[in-house]
């Protein structure tokens, strides 16, 4: 295993500090609480945005902070959840009187230390609403089981919960907006390759020269079903089917082909061209879009693409401006 | 059983997490996401540098303690479900300096109905509620046949140890594993095997506590 | 070889579909012509920036075309720098009447065929003027040689000429200031694992377990030396160390901590903490940067860092809006 | 030779071009950047398109085709390059409908002097230039020994062989080759490689020409 870092232990730590002195104007990084906010601080009256997760998934969560999306991130140890003290800390640091959105991803160990957190922040009298992103179709949910998977539905959760929190939307409107975007959206990812966490030094899993892990998740686990290797065109059809099976897609979408670290962004773009051909063979378009590395799994190489159904206020939201490391325009 | 064999379970515990760290992730890269052993081994030494920074004079105390440490510095499913577990059991033992094999039984239901409240499985989910919850029982059931306390501890292991080999051919209904499906099916828990280190490390540490009693 | 693409023979078409779909406010791609230009066409008395040369380094150079930055950019074949004709209908596609300037990143190919392009430019009454990225202080420099490689500064080259150009400084202003970025930025790269050209199917060479290249180039070739695995902090000395030696760094610098296409964000950012705490051992401040992969090698695992030793103009320059798919800021 | 010659011979090299294919990309990958078989397949495919279309009468327009095609298609450093040699050589042989050997060793000296300008490499840089010099030479010295046309070419086609595999051994001092500084040595030069391929190409194609009229 090589990888560019220090040692396994200090990954989460160095990485903090590298992401303070690249972004001073934008981050204020509290390495010792390990939470990363707004250079900028809280805003009086303005909800708090706060998400966190394992790290290895970058430049989610913390490289979405910033104006008109997060105003604070917790990130854990690779692939495994922050604790309550990093969300309680950074709830109480963000709020603004308004109350404070925990953004959680749907999986055990986040949902568990956020529902930790937000009892004890009730404790202390900071008002804390909960939005979970389960956006994964490769997951097939039950009353029985840990349901569906959040996966890249969150960068589109947060930029337009972040925007309507930014235009002053009261609590139950941005969870109510947050909600509307999970509900509307939905992921599926495909793996070339698994990935190498420090921790375990070699891959999660290992595929042979033709073989790929359909219905993959983002914390190098593998997927629903190992099958061969194909043509981007078909491995973008396969996706598009199961996301189209589960919600219909038509009409204007907003469309996140999202690499899963290690795959060339010459190698998204030939699948976003697939993308866009499969939209517009359902008579649907890619109104709004982002073909990059947003939601990772260390050094996987593959992609998940993540469609939302577009209306007015979304398309609105989503395009008001927004000023992070990871994501930016309109300022 | 005093506090000091309270804290030596717990160095039993993260000696033997230290030591089957690896298989513990290895086991989690199959079904999970290949942190488990790290993450048991983070918890662990914070909760053992806990007790040396601060030496809790009751059993419930101390439990309350490791409980806290693990959810406080673990993170992931496991800290915040051990750390739950810990904490409820070391709330049920109050503030007794000295602690039966009954008082203990019944510490650890209520240990086991704090992860079965927080998480939500069902014995068969192929979680560490599958070790936990047979553990629990055999202990109880070895105190009702009034077996001495050895062997009561060494029942609950056994069971723990059977429980967590009984979820290799389960299929997943909770936690990451659950994502798999039927994919899951035929590799053993990673939360299972460390709830069975866990009741082995108590058999451990009530054992050395005897021994070094002259006992 | 398990790359998400459709056929060897159409990666680059197939790319450039996909950036037309996901960048129509923002691009217009030439598909016939293979040329990558602003949706908002020339802007009579600016002069025109054209940048080109081989695919497989992206988002260089058509993910830097847009206000602020490129008027146009030429993509080759993978690793092959592009032909005459395309640079030559990119010149008077953007050709706003104040002349157009070629970015050329010092390669053979790219120098003979931009220098083919601009003389049949010129005598088509086309004015053309041609920069000479060569930055990379792993190629030892002679008169019998090729040269520097241009790598990672042609990001700053290009954002910096782009600047002035949309401020209207004229040709050999933008010429100047062009090459006044060029001499004061350096770079310096280090592979943990080859690329995987389509074409050719296997890595371009093969590293051990513990193995690295010092010194390596943008297009798959071995660097000056084998080397072996090293911390971040340890690489990242010998690659400042290196820019250093050739040009003494103080002051404030703009850097590029620059991912080569397959390098996990979480260890750039731990590279980077280095980066800038090797600055403030020599008294220099990381007063400006980028954190990310910008000028890439395909699946290369690895990373370069360009220096560019600022000044009052430049700053400003740097800091001038720019809006395009891989850089934006300002609007 | 007559201008049928002359479009067998692009047709030689095309074939030959897409035979060594790999090998040539091997050779580009060791000591640059693994294009240049893909890059002269690209090339010489446009030009036997290019011919179809677009049948030159004359040796001098039909080279003259074939380099600016190359010139116009392949990019990379081999496309200017490969393409000026052949139009120099073009444009040496003027409107001759028929080409004596000392017409062509004339052409084939301008287009080295056309390669040798536009990018300055001497002999011993390790690039191409080392297999068409000596190939050049061997042709005008069999040319002026009076050896007969066969012969001739024969004579030059083992030079350029022989000018490739001298370049194992070469540092590289242009090209992308020039980077890897003293690691370039020991790797055979891919553009020597297929220069060897274009007049091995040429003999071929006139001893093809030659049966085939019955000679
Ligand atoms: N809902 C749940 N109830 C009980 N135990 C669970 C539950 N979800 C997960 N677990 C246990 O947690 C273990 C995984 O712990 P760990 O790997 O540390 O956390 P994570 O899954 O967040 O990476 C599983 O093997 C399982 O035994
Ligand atoms: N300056 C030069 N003069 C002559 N030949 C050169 C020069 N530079 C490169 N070459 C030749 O070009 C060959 C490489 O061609 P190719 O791989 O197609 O282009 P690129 O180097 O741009 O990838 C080299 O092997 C060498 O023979
Ligand atoms: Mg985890
Ligand atoms: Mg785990
Ligand atoms: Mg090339
Ligand atoms: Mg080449």
């Amino acid at each position: 295993m090589k990888k560019l870092i220090n040692s396994v232990d200090s990954v989460v730590a160095d990485a903090l500090r590298g992401m303070a002195s690249a972004h001073p104007g934008l981050l204020r990084v509290d390495e010792e609480n390990r939470i990363v906010s707004r250079a900028s601080g809280p805003r009086a009256g303005k909800v708090g945005l706060v998400s966190g997760g394992g790290s290895g998934h970058e430049p989610l969560h913390a490289g979405f902070v910033g104006y008109g999306m997060l105003d604070a991130a917790c990130p854990g140890e690779i692939f495994t959840s922050p604790v309550p003290d990093q969300m309680i800390t950074a709830a109480t640091a963000v709020n603004g009187g308004a109350g404070v959105l925990y953004v959680v991803k749907n999986y055990t160990g986040d949902v568990l230390n956020f529902e930790l957190a937000a009892e004890l922040c009730a404790d202390e009298g900071v008002e804390v609403a909960r939005v979970l992103v389960d956006d994964d179709v490769a997951v097939r949910d039950s009353l029985h089981t840990a349901g569906r998977r959040g996966t890249g539905a969150t960068v589109f959760v947060e930029k337009i919960a972040g925007a309507a929190a930014e235009g002053g939307a009261p609590l139950p409107e941005v969870v109510r907006v947050a909600e509307e975007v999970n509900a509307r959206s939905r992921s599926f990812g495909v793996a070339l390759s698994a990935c190498t966490t420090p921790a375990s030094g070699r891959p999660t899993f290992e595929l042979g020269e033709t073989e790929i892990e359909l219905g993959i998740g983002i914390h190098g686990e593998p997927g629903r079903t190992r099958s061969t290797m194909r043509q981007a065109r078909e491995l973008v059809a396969v996706a598009m089917d199961a996301l189209d099976e589960d919600m219909p897609i038509s009409g204007d979408v907003l469309v996140m082909l999202n690499g899963m670290g290690a795959t060339p962004l010459i190698e998204l773009y030939v699948a976003f061209a697939e993308v866009a051909e499969y939209l517009s063979g359902k008579g649907a378009r890619a109104a709004r879009s982002l073909v990059g590395d947003y939601v990772t799994s260390l050094d996987m190489r593959g992609f998940s693409v993540t469609v939302c159904l577009l209306n007015e206020e979304l398309t609105r939201l989503w395009d008001a401006p927004v000023e992070t490391p990871a994501l930016r325009w309109g300022r | 059983m005093d506090t000091a064999v309270f804290a030596r379970w717990i160095g039993e515990i993260a000696a033997a997490v230290r030591a089957d760290k690896d298989r513990l992730t290895r086991l989690d890269a199959a079904i999970g996401d290949a942190d488990h052993g790290a993450n048991l081994e983070r918890g662990f030494d914070a909760v053992v540098r806990a007790l040396a920074d601060d030496s809790p004079d009751t059993p419930g105390a101390l439990l309350g303690l490791v409980g806290n440490t693990l959810i406080r510095r673990v993170g992931g499913a496991s800290g915040p479900l051990y750390g739950t577990a810990f904490r409820e059991a070391g709330k049920a033992l109050g503030d007794a300096r000295t602690v039966s094999t009954a008082d203990l039984a019944r510490a650890l239901e209520a240990g086991l109905a704090g992860v079965r409240r927080l998480g939500g499985a069902a014995e068969g989910d192929k979680t560490m509620v599958d070790a936990i919850a047979p553990a629990v029982r055999a202990l109880a059931e070895a105190v009702r046949d009034g077996s001495g306390q050895r062997e009561a501890l060494g029942a609950a292991a056994s069971a723990a140890l059977a429980g967590a080999e009984a979820t290799i051919p389960m299929r997943a209904g909770k936690g990451r594993a659950s994502y798999l499906g039927p994919r899951s099916v035929g590799h053993e828990d990673p939360g299972a095997a460390s709830a069975a280190l866990v009741f082995a490390a108590l058999c451990a540490a009530e054992a050395a506590s005897d021994e070094s009693r002259g006992g």
